[in-house]
């Protein structure tokens, strides 16, 4: 028998197959042609205080083997998520993680707080790729210090695992992995979209309402991949590795650098059973290499010494 | 209820100039789609093109269910290349049916380009349900257009190749100058400018008018937040073309 | 007629097409399969002093609508470079940027100097993607104040046109180009290549010898766009745009977010002509549009000033 | 030369279980290829796959190349849906041909799975050169195996189907302790492993061999330096596969 699951501050997933932050919706969209029980577990669409209407269109763009969106966190605030969609949330044998989107620190301790009232949700996790309206709009996941004081603040108000999602639009990820572990977070999510931009060259507009948007999907993947690898050489608290998974193999690919479990996101508009398949194909990889549990897997990759992630001439 | 599944190509023919209709084996989907409702396909095994292309029901004959395209770039590339014994991957019925039941007598559609794509099982539907039906169909130039499975067909092209030389929009407002027409109600699918000049004839004229809605889309089921649509009024700024249409009440959307 | 050319610091470059570093060798390699006196230039692989023979293998790994590689940047050095290689290019009629790299801000100097001693060099372009051995390995190019002083100690050196190769792996990439147009210098090219990495879940190993690479080609091209428009907004000096261009099409992208003209890599590898063939495209795609000067596209988004690049929601 | 040309596909065909021939009209390519020389080929026209795919040259005929391959990924996916009239965008000949002047009386080939591709080629131009030919084929099993326009074939699968049951090079290397071969020269294309131990085995016995490598290539044409091999002498450490090979004299280089 396989050990699938793995352990964040005392929660047990059954699998290490997440469905992403606005990727899955709130769980009930796709009921009918997916069984989500076989989720290791869903991170909802990031929730707001209010409810947000999100951006103008254009806000989906498809670029070669990825996406751009603008989204603009369209949710149903905090309040109506609890009122019709956590009850739903609540039937199911997968783990529910609340993501959190705010524009202040104090909108995200709200957010956990009136949370933290529920019952039903698993865990928690801080989106910090959004404007900081307090400094002129900068994203609070560019700026370490911010990102560590969010997490302070939470870790001092929730006992559920509290992961904080990174952005990948930065320098040294590693130093906001060290940043946040040290201010108590029980593991990291990353990468979130990568900023990019597509042009409409016979109207001479950007494709997006928003001028520049989010990179999602395949195209990412190495991104990623280098992402994780760079957080796990610095952090101990588990890692969750996200970013253009389409196969178990690409989910794979992420243990192998560090990641505890993953996140599947956009392969969801595609295949809104990827995430089960993706856990079932992991299942199926590990029987054939004769592994007994996915934690085997986990930062297993055997590197060349003489070579260094970070200083090697490209 | 929503399917996903692989179906058989059973059949691939051109009805008109570059306008391909492919035949699915699809018994399930045959069984619960109405019409205005959509499929999101996937076209490719690969990443490119990566998100799924939504198209309309075209008609449902038994358990197969037709899609009429026309080739735009890489995904109806990738359909038109299907051949009798290939398959393609379906996620559907999606979206909310054109509203057949009540309120009128006479169904007027209008299409422009591939806009006629969900006519043919509208037309079907509606003559189940004994509604008169008329049909403007519009295109550039005539050799683009099919008239199969309508009843009642008008035409306007660009070009004057064929029927009316103009747009199919202004061609129903000719048509409804002249002829009285019993308690109508206008459907309309095509580009979204053909679509906002039926609309606001429709206002103008104060006959009611549903329009399919094109919109990019990546999940075609609600979740992603890509295909809104700003609403007239209501607490919320924007409709969702994928779960909350494609069909919407012009009045009740604003197009730009 | 169509004027197609630009001006760097004086120096006339026919068209806004240049082959980008790496990819174009030392531009001998194709000449039976193109005309590359119709390129606006050519970027010549990265020189330092000493020749390199680049990492072991695999240098090369594709990715969906991309590629990494990790050359180590094998090079002939610059002196075998003066010997070998300048003469061939001085019988060209296309400008000639010669690309530098170096492990220590002395020689990136040295490399530079010996060059100013020679005919046929019109222009430098400074791969500042090198580890700097004196940080450890530190990538200069990372570093903000590095690359200022690199920009600096060699704006002395040369009244040539001096152009800067910016990294994309930054979380502002617009400091960079600021820093370095207050050291003087003519203009910014970007981007180069995205950490990246890919792994063979079989072996458990990094695909590539040194674990990560650079990923280059479509997969990037809407994060260079990104990139390009970012600094757009920050500097007056012009801005050379790269990443991901195929079509005639993507350089207009380039040059509508603020490029003034636009560097093919990966391109060249898919089809050697690519540049000539790009340039060729501008061409009528500016006919089409009535345009008399490429550089009317310059900068010519229009953008819904409600919405900012850098602040938005994704 | 390097010529890039768009080739028509004048015929495909399968020669043996998975193993594709590809005929296309090059007159060009055909006048300037020599037997050992690649060709780079362009398998769509998106990005996915992205870059071209090296393929041997497996026959010159009149005006035409063909290309021998079997199914591996996405590349030659694409490749194997070639019909006839399809095209091709073709780069080459590119790299070193294999040395087949002097030097030998028999030229012994020696090949794993679809290394066999440059084979053919390189069969006619020695016996132009009346040079003495014997073939050693491997492969998983007999299905898989090739003789066509081969000389004096013998046979090696991995299961025993075909010929002698182990590897190409252990069916050589018993071949060798019982025949006497006249001024021999061995020639070798498959996969990484094979070559090196064929390799051993040359070096062992003291027989002069060229090997035809794989490697993984963007450009194929010497700017990327994505190609090296190290070298087991000499100033520079590496060779680039492309242009100072693909074939390589086997003392001069080392496989890992
Ligand atoms: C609900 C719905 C039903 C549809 N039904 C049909 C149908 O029955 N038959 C049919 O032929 N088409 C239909 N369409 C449109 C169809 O989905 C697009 O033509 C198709 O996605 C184009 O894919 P592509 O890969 O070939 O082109 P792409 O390469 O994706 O696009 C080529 C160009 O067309 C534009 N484009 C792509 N998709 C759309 C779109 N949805 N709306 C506007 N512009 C677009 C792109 O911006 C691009 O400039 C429908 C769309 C929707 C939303
Ligand atoms: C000089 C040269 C000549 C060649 N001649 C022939 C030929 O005549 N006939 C033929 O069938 N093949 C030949 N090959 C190999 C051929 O190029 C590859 O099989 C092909 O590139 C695979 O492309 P793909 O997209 O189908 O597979 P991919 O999807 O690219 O690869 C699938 C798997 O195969 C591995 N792979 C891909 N390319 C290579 C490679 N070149 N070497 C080793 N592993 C690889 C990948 O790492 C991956 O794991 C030659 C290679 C070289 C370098
Ligand atoms: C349409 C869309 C909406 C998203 N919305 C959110 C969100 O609300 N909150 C969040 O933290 N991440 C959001 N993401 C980011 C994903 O959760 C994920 O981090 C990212 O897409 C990379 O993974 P992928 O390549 O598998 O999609 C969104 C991504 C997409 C494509
Ligand atoms: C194989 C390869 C080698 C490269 N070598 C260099 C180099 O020596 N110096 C440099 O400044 N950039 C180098 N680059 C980066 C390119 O010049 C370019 O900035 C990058 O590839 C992005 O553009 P593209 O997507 O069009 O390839 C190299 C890129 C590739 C793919
Ligand atoms: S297409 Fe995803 S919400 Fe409509
Ligand atoms: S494949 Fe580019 S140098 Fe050999």
């Amino acid at each position: 028998m396989l050990k699938e699951s793995f352990i964040l501050r005392g929660v047990e997933f059954k699998n290490r197959v997440l469905v992403a932050s606005g990727t899955f919706g709130y769980g009930n969209e796709v009921k009918e042609v997916v069984d989500v029980n076989r989720l290791g577990g869903i991170c909802t669409k990031s929730l707001s205080w209010k409810p947000r209407d999100g951006n103008p269109p254009r806000r989906i763009v498809e670029t070669p083997s990825g996406m751009l969106n603008s989204i603009g966190l369209a949710n149903v605030g905090v309040h109506a998520f609890i009122k019709e969609k956590l009850p739903y949330l609540r039937t199911l044998d997968t783990r529910i993680i609340a993501n959190i989107a705010a524009s202040s620190v104090q909108e995200y301790c709200d957010v956990l707080t009136l949370l933290e009232q529920e019952e039903g949700i698993d865990g928690y996790e801080i989106n910090v790729s959004c404007p900081n309206v307090k400094e002129g709009g900068l994203s609070f996941g560019t700026d370490c210090a911010m990102t560590k004081q969010i997490t302070l603040r939470l870790r001092a108000l929730t006992e559920k695992p509290l992961i904080i999602k990174l952005t990948p639009n930065v320098t040294h990820i590693s130093e906001f992995a060290r940043a946040v572990e040290d201010a108590g977070a029980d593991a990291v999510s990353l990468i979130n979209t990568v900023v990019g931009m597509a042009v409409d060259v016979h109207k001479r507009k950007p494709k997006l309402s928003t001028v520049t948007g989010g990179l999602s999907g395949p195209a990412i993947k190495p991104m990623a991949l280098a992402k994780v690898y760079e957080a796990a050489q610095v952090v101990n608290i588990p890692i969750i590795g996200i970013g253009g998974i389409m196969t178990a193999e690409d989910a794979i690919e992420f243990l192998l650098v560090g990641a505890t479990a993953v996140q599947v996101g956009t392969a969801n508009f595609i295949d809104p059973a990827a995430g089960t398949k993706i856990a079932e194909g992991m299942r199926q990889f590990a029987e054939r290499q004769g592994i007994t549990d996915l934690e085997q897997l986990v930062g297993a990759l055997e590197t060349n010494k003489d070579f260094s992630v970070l200083h090697s001439w490209l | 209820m929503i399917h996903q599944f692989v179906a058989p190509v059973t059949d691939h023919r051109l009805v008109a100039d570059g306008i391909h209709v492919l035949t699915l084996h699809a018994p399930a989907l045959a069984a619960d789609a109405m019409p205005g409702q959509f499929i999101n396909v996937r076209t490719t095994d690969g990443s490119l093109p990566l998100l799924r292309r939504p198209f309309s029901i075209a008609r449902v004959t038994g358990e197969s269910v037709e899609v009429l395209f026309n080739i735009i770039g890489l995904g109806t590339r990738m359909m038109g290349a299907r051949r009798v014994g290939d398959t393609l991957d379906v996620l559907g019925p999606l979206g909310v049916p054109f509203g057949i039941d009540s309120g009128f007598e006479t169904a007027v559609l209008v299409a422009g380009g591939v806009g006629v794509a969900p006519f043919p099982f509208l037309t079907a539907m509606l003559t189940q349900r004994r509604k008169k039906l008329i049909t403007f169909l519009g295109a550039r130039s005539a050799s683009q257009i099919t008239t199969e499975h309508l009843e009642n067909p008008h035409i306007a092209t660009d070009d004057g190749s064929g029927g009316f030389q103009g747009t199919v929009v202004q061609l129903l407002e000719r048509y409804l100058q002249t002829t009285p027409i019993e308690r109508p109600k206008i459907f309309g699918c095509g580009p979204t400018p053909m679509l906002k000049a039926l609309s606001d004839l429709s206002i103008r004229l104060g006959v009611p008018c549903e329009l399919s809605l094109e919109g990019d889309m990546a999940c075609g089921v609600g979740i992603c937040q890509g295909c809104p649509v700003e609403r007239v009024d209501g607490e919320k700024k924007y409709a969702l073309v994928c779960v909350e249409g494609p069909t919407f009440d012009c009045t009740k959307i604003r197009l730009t």
